[in-house]
């Protein structure tokens, strides 16, 4: 993460110890050369690399949720700067109000000349409380509409990064109609002659993350998650409890892979060990590809072929019995 | 019959008329239903005449899909449609217990397969596709089905060129069906898209209560939108929204008359005007249809005149 | 107006003190029966009925402004209740407001079902006070627009009735893009496929007024103003002076009259003698009769025909010179 | 040359070089210009150079429309169109003085016929529809000429096929052309609605000041809208606001900054940078209109593979 140092995550703590571990032997070699010390270290060292691949190649479902909530991880920003140093920001809804938690812009991406949307949760402290923590206001949601809009009309493919925990519930977004933002959201992009991507880079949280999901192809980052629901909520409405989130991050379904598994989404990308926010460039790149090769073959498709081919993919979602009538 | 004779009969048909055993505590609850706002001792069955409202104030109590359905739809005319879609548990979910017996339970309390009721009728003789939520069945919630059934009557209103009238009454999304519930908010509103295309009128109605992930969908697409009185209708909850802004919501917040007066819906209608309402509605948008096909065609003669002219 | 008393305006003063001559005189009959004052009386009333129409047939461009301000004049809603005592009001712009300066809904208007659309000034003074006196805010436009979208999917012909000061000049409205709002509805009134009627039925003020008046026909009662500016802006900026308005009323040519000579509007629609604050019921049967008779012709017309009519009209508007180049 | 004379030629020349007279008042303002914000005193040739815009603080001064046309032009590719067009005096407008004397006296100022010079230009190899206002000539307003010529100019760009670049700087509506003036707006908007039609692009860009029947016409509806740093912006005036609400207004009000932090800008781009921006929007929005042509035809070839593959 450019030199900053990690935050490690409290799963991660069998490895801080055993690091700090290795760490303390390493002074005490250093201090007094000894060969026995050494070969104890070279045991540890391995014993380190074998508990990281084991770690992360056993997350629960709540750990993947960690890192996707990782205070370091890759933001919208960071991917739209690493794709195209030149990349346009277009501010505002036109009607009053420029919410920082959606970021829309022009970029370059490859051959592509695309509309990135993305939500943005912030880094410092003034800057979270700017994007309200990456929830977007329903200005936010126009303002991504009319962008949408504006990618239509000149033909421009749209790539939309998600990251967020939910619209915004709050006093103001209520009575400015979040509910009406999101589903003329979905309405509309359900309509588009474009080419729609969706990349979940880290939180997919609800409806507010729907809103800028309806895509031809939904991607999904190795550790993001996706849900109807945060695990928080969904624990303390089934479960009564604030302790069962562990419970219903397991019982929901929302890990990449899982996803996958359930036909919900087309690709998961592969995330550098440990997580995105260990290597923004190689977690970019990834995107970046997968993007690619989504649009590559999304452009080969007509306007209205890409409108029925989203129509399609959400119209078969769901599951239910029919019975004998 | 003399006056004493008349007076004897008198005091007999008074004693008839009198209820000779006190009420059980079950009769008496079927007979009488006491008003949630004002408080007033309601005679059920004026209450249910009354649309279950109360006529003194105005109270719209909540009521299920089977009764909705009788005060809209022209009497024999409802045709119930995909009636036969029942959930499954595709994540094969337990919480405090599993969702199949969840199920079970919601469909013992309602007499409902499902938390939506979809199908076709004659409102004051105009066919309309009708679906109609049932709060009574699992709180209301959208899972597949719910998804499923009003796609699929929305696309039955494209094909057949009905207007389409939804009624909401809603927790929110169907938990238990994880990212699959979330997603029917996305499949109902494209299938809406389509709807739009066709320019065939949506009326959306919003019941107490409608929350979540069916008011950020289906229930806020409509051409119109129509609030019943009272009713809550929002996109988070109220418990939600004051922890997040840490502060006690005014007790207006969230109700039809609030939204209204930011605007967010057309008006609110007592539920006893409703299928005048309704009927006002469809027939007004119907007719354009009818008189903008006789303006082409007036055109086409208009200009069949004028081509007919020159060619002279 | 519905047994009140009206509200007499300046330039009728003569009108009034000869009035109340004669109601002197006739009190003075009633008590002391003489020939001669009868004949006076007599009179006077053949002078008080040529004095009314010589000052009627005679308006300063001022006079006409007072008659269309007058606060008894006939409003929006008064003709809505009067053309369809069942017309559907629709509410909000869906995104958080409801303007009560604007106000639309569904109206039958004889054979027609229209989408009606009008400024409201607001009676009684609370009621003023909420409608911002005739002036909109952003939301009322949007609202319009909403409503002009709504229209444009059911082919209903839409009827706008214009009678404010102008949009409403608050900080608010400016932060929520009151120019925008007005220059979108130009844009997507001039794109509608359906017939526009509008009605200048009061005060024609400015960028607010024309923003529910890109019409195929615009009629103008007979007392109402049309004017890109106030007249007191008008002569504040351009006399420097607050006692020039009569003579900014004069040169800026608002009359109906005026306007219908410079080919501007379409129809001068005849108003009640002493205005239409003076019979509603007539006033609102002769705005329907003229607008009856604009939607007939109209609807003869396809949608692209409406649209192309719509462009002409506007793309002749103005005046200059093309020298030789 | 001995050191002597090389020290003598020295102080010659630099005699020659030093002035001899003290500078007039006006060669010294011609030579000079303070900065109106942090009153600097800056090299007139200097500030040119830099785009009329103060290299101390950014401050950015009111430019003529010649020069905005030499700014973002490629050189020598300026073709001026309808530029004959003339106000003629529709309404015989007499205020303290005749509308034809004040055209006059508008003219003598600016050097203009009108308050908007219309033309196609080169913009890095790039061809545009190119307008801009002038407030130097009747303070930018907008009578039946402007109307006209952007009118016209953006039919032009609808027939050749040419993005619109739009820069605007105007007190608003020509009030001595009266209602003609007001229905400026309209026309422009049409023309504009055909141009939305046409999916060619349209980039407004607001400079000081902008105000009235201009900002709520074409200056906002710009597919991308941009401002200059400071420019003030707005529908009504500041005092006309002023006077409505009783209150002094802050600072930032109505500046380009304050409008894109309430959404109504998509981005405030100093004047240094501004050919840069543009011909990047240009070539970004050009560059699509081909690939989404590419893939139309891709489409067909590949359907056209698929049938050949079935038909053998
Ligand atoms: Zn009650
Ligand atoms: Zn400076």
């Amino acid at each position: 993460m450019n030199g900053k140092k990690i935050v490690p995550l409290e799963f991660e703590q069998p490895l801080l110890l055993l690091a700090q571990q290795i760490e303390a032997l390493e002074k005490q070699l250093a201090d007094n050369p000894n060969a026995e010390l050494e070969t104890d270290i070279a045991q540890l060292n391995e014993q380190y690399i074998h508990l990281k691949r084991s770690l992360y190649a056993n997350l629960r479902p709540i750990d993947h949720l960690a890192i996707a909530r990782h205070p370091q991880r890759p933001y919208t920003r960071d991917y739209f700067e690493r794709w195209d140093a030149n990349w346009v920001e277009m501010h505002g809804d036109r009607q009053g109000s420029d919410d920082p938690a959606m970021v829309t812009g022009f970029l370059q991406l490859g051959d592509f000349a695309v509309l990135g949307v993305g939500t943005q949760k912030g880094r410092a402290l003034r800057d979270k409380q700017q994007c309200n923590f990456g929830m977007p206001q329903p200005e936010g949601y126009r303002k991504a509409l009319r962008n949408f809009h504006h990618a239509e009309k000149f033909g421009l493919p749209i790539v939309c990064l998600i990251d967020t925990p939910g619209a915004y519930p709050g006093l103001n977004a209520e009575e400015r109609n979040q509910a009406q933002a999101i589903a003329l959201n979905l309405r509309e992009l359900a309509g588009l002659t474009v080419p729609v991507v969706a990349v979940v880079t880290g939180e997919g949280g609800s409806g507010g993350a729907l809103a800028i999901g309806v895509a031809n192809r939904i991607l999904m980052l190795e550790h993001s998650v996706y849900s109807v629901i945060s695990p928080e909520g969904c624990a303390s409405i089934l479960w009564r409890s604030g302790d069962k989130v562990a419970e219903a991050c397991q019982a929901m379904k929302m890990t990449a892979r899982e996803l996958f598994s359930l036909g919900v989404i087309d690709q998961v990308i592969e995330e550098p060990l440990g997580g995105a926010h260990h290597d923004f460039d190689f977690a970019s790149q990834k995107v970046k590809a997968a993007l690619i090769g989504q649009l590559t073959e999304l452009t080969l498709l007509s306007g209205p072929s890409l409108k029925d081919d989203r129509h399609r993919k959400f119209r078969k979602m769901g599951s239910f019995v029919e019975a004998a009538v | 019959m003399d006056l004493k004779e008349w007076f004897a009969s008198r005091r007999k048909s008074r004693e008839a008329m009198q209820v000779k055993q006190p009420l059980t505590t079950e009769e008496y609850c079927a007979l009488w239903t006491q008003c949630f706002q004002c408080r007033e001792l309601l005679y059920t069955r004026d209450l249910r005449s009354n649309f279950q409202v109360c006529p003194k104030c105005q109270y719209h109590f909540r009521i299920g899909a089977d009764q909705r359905i009788e005060q809209l739809a022209d009497p024999d005319t409802w045709q119930e449609l995909f009636g036969n879609l029942m959930s499954s548990d595709p994540l094969g979910f337990v919480d405090t217990d599993t969702y199949p017996n969840r199920l079970i339970e919601a469909t013992r309390k309602s007499g409902l397969r499902e938390a939506v009721v979809t199908g076709t009728c004659l409102l004051q003789d105009t066919k309309v596709a009708l679906s109609v939520m049932d709060f009574g069945h699992f709180g209301g919630s959208m899972g597949s089905v719910v998804g499923e059934k009003v796609t699929r009557l929305i696309e039955h209103a494209v094909e057949h060129e009905l207007p389409v009238i939804v009624i909401s009454s809603s927790g929110g999304a169907r938990m238990q069906e994880g990212i699959l519930s979330l997603m029917q908010m996305a499949k109902t509103s494209a299938a809406l898209q389509s709807l739009h295309e066709a320019k065939l009128l949506f009326v959306s109605i919003l019941t107490e209560p409608t929350f979540g992930g069916v008011t950020a969908s289906f229930a806020m697409l409509g051409d119109i939108i129509i609030a019943e009185p009272g009713a809550r209708i929002g996109f988070a909850g109220r418990r939600v929204i004051e922890q997040t802004i840490r502060q006690k919501l005014p007790n207006e917040f969230q109700t039809a008359e609030h939204l209204l007066k930011h605007g967010q819906v057309d008006m609110v209608v007592e539920r006893t005007k409703l299928k005048d309402t309704l009927h006002g509605l469809v027939k007004f948008h119907k007719r354009k249809l009818v008189a903008s096909a006789k303006a082409e065609s007036r055109e086409q003669i208009a200009q069949g005149k004028v081509s007919s002219r020159q060619t002279r």
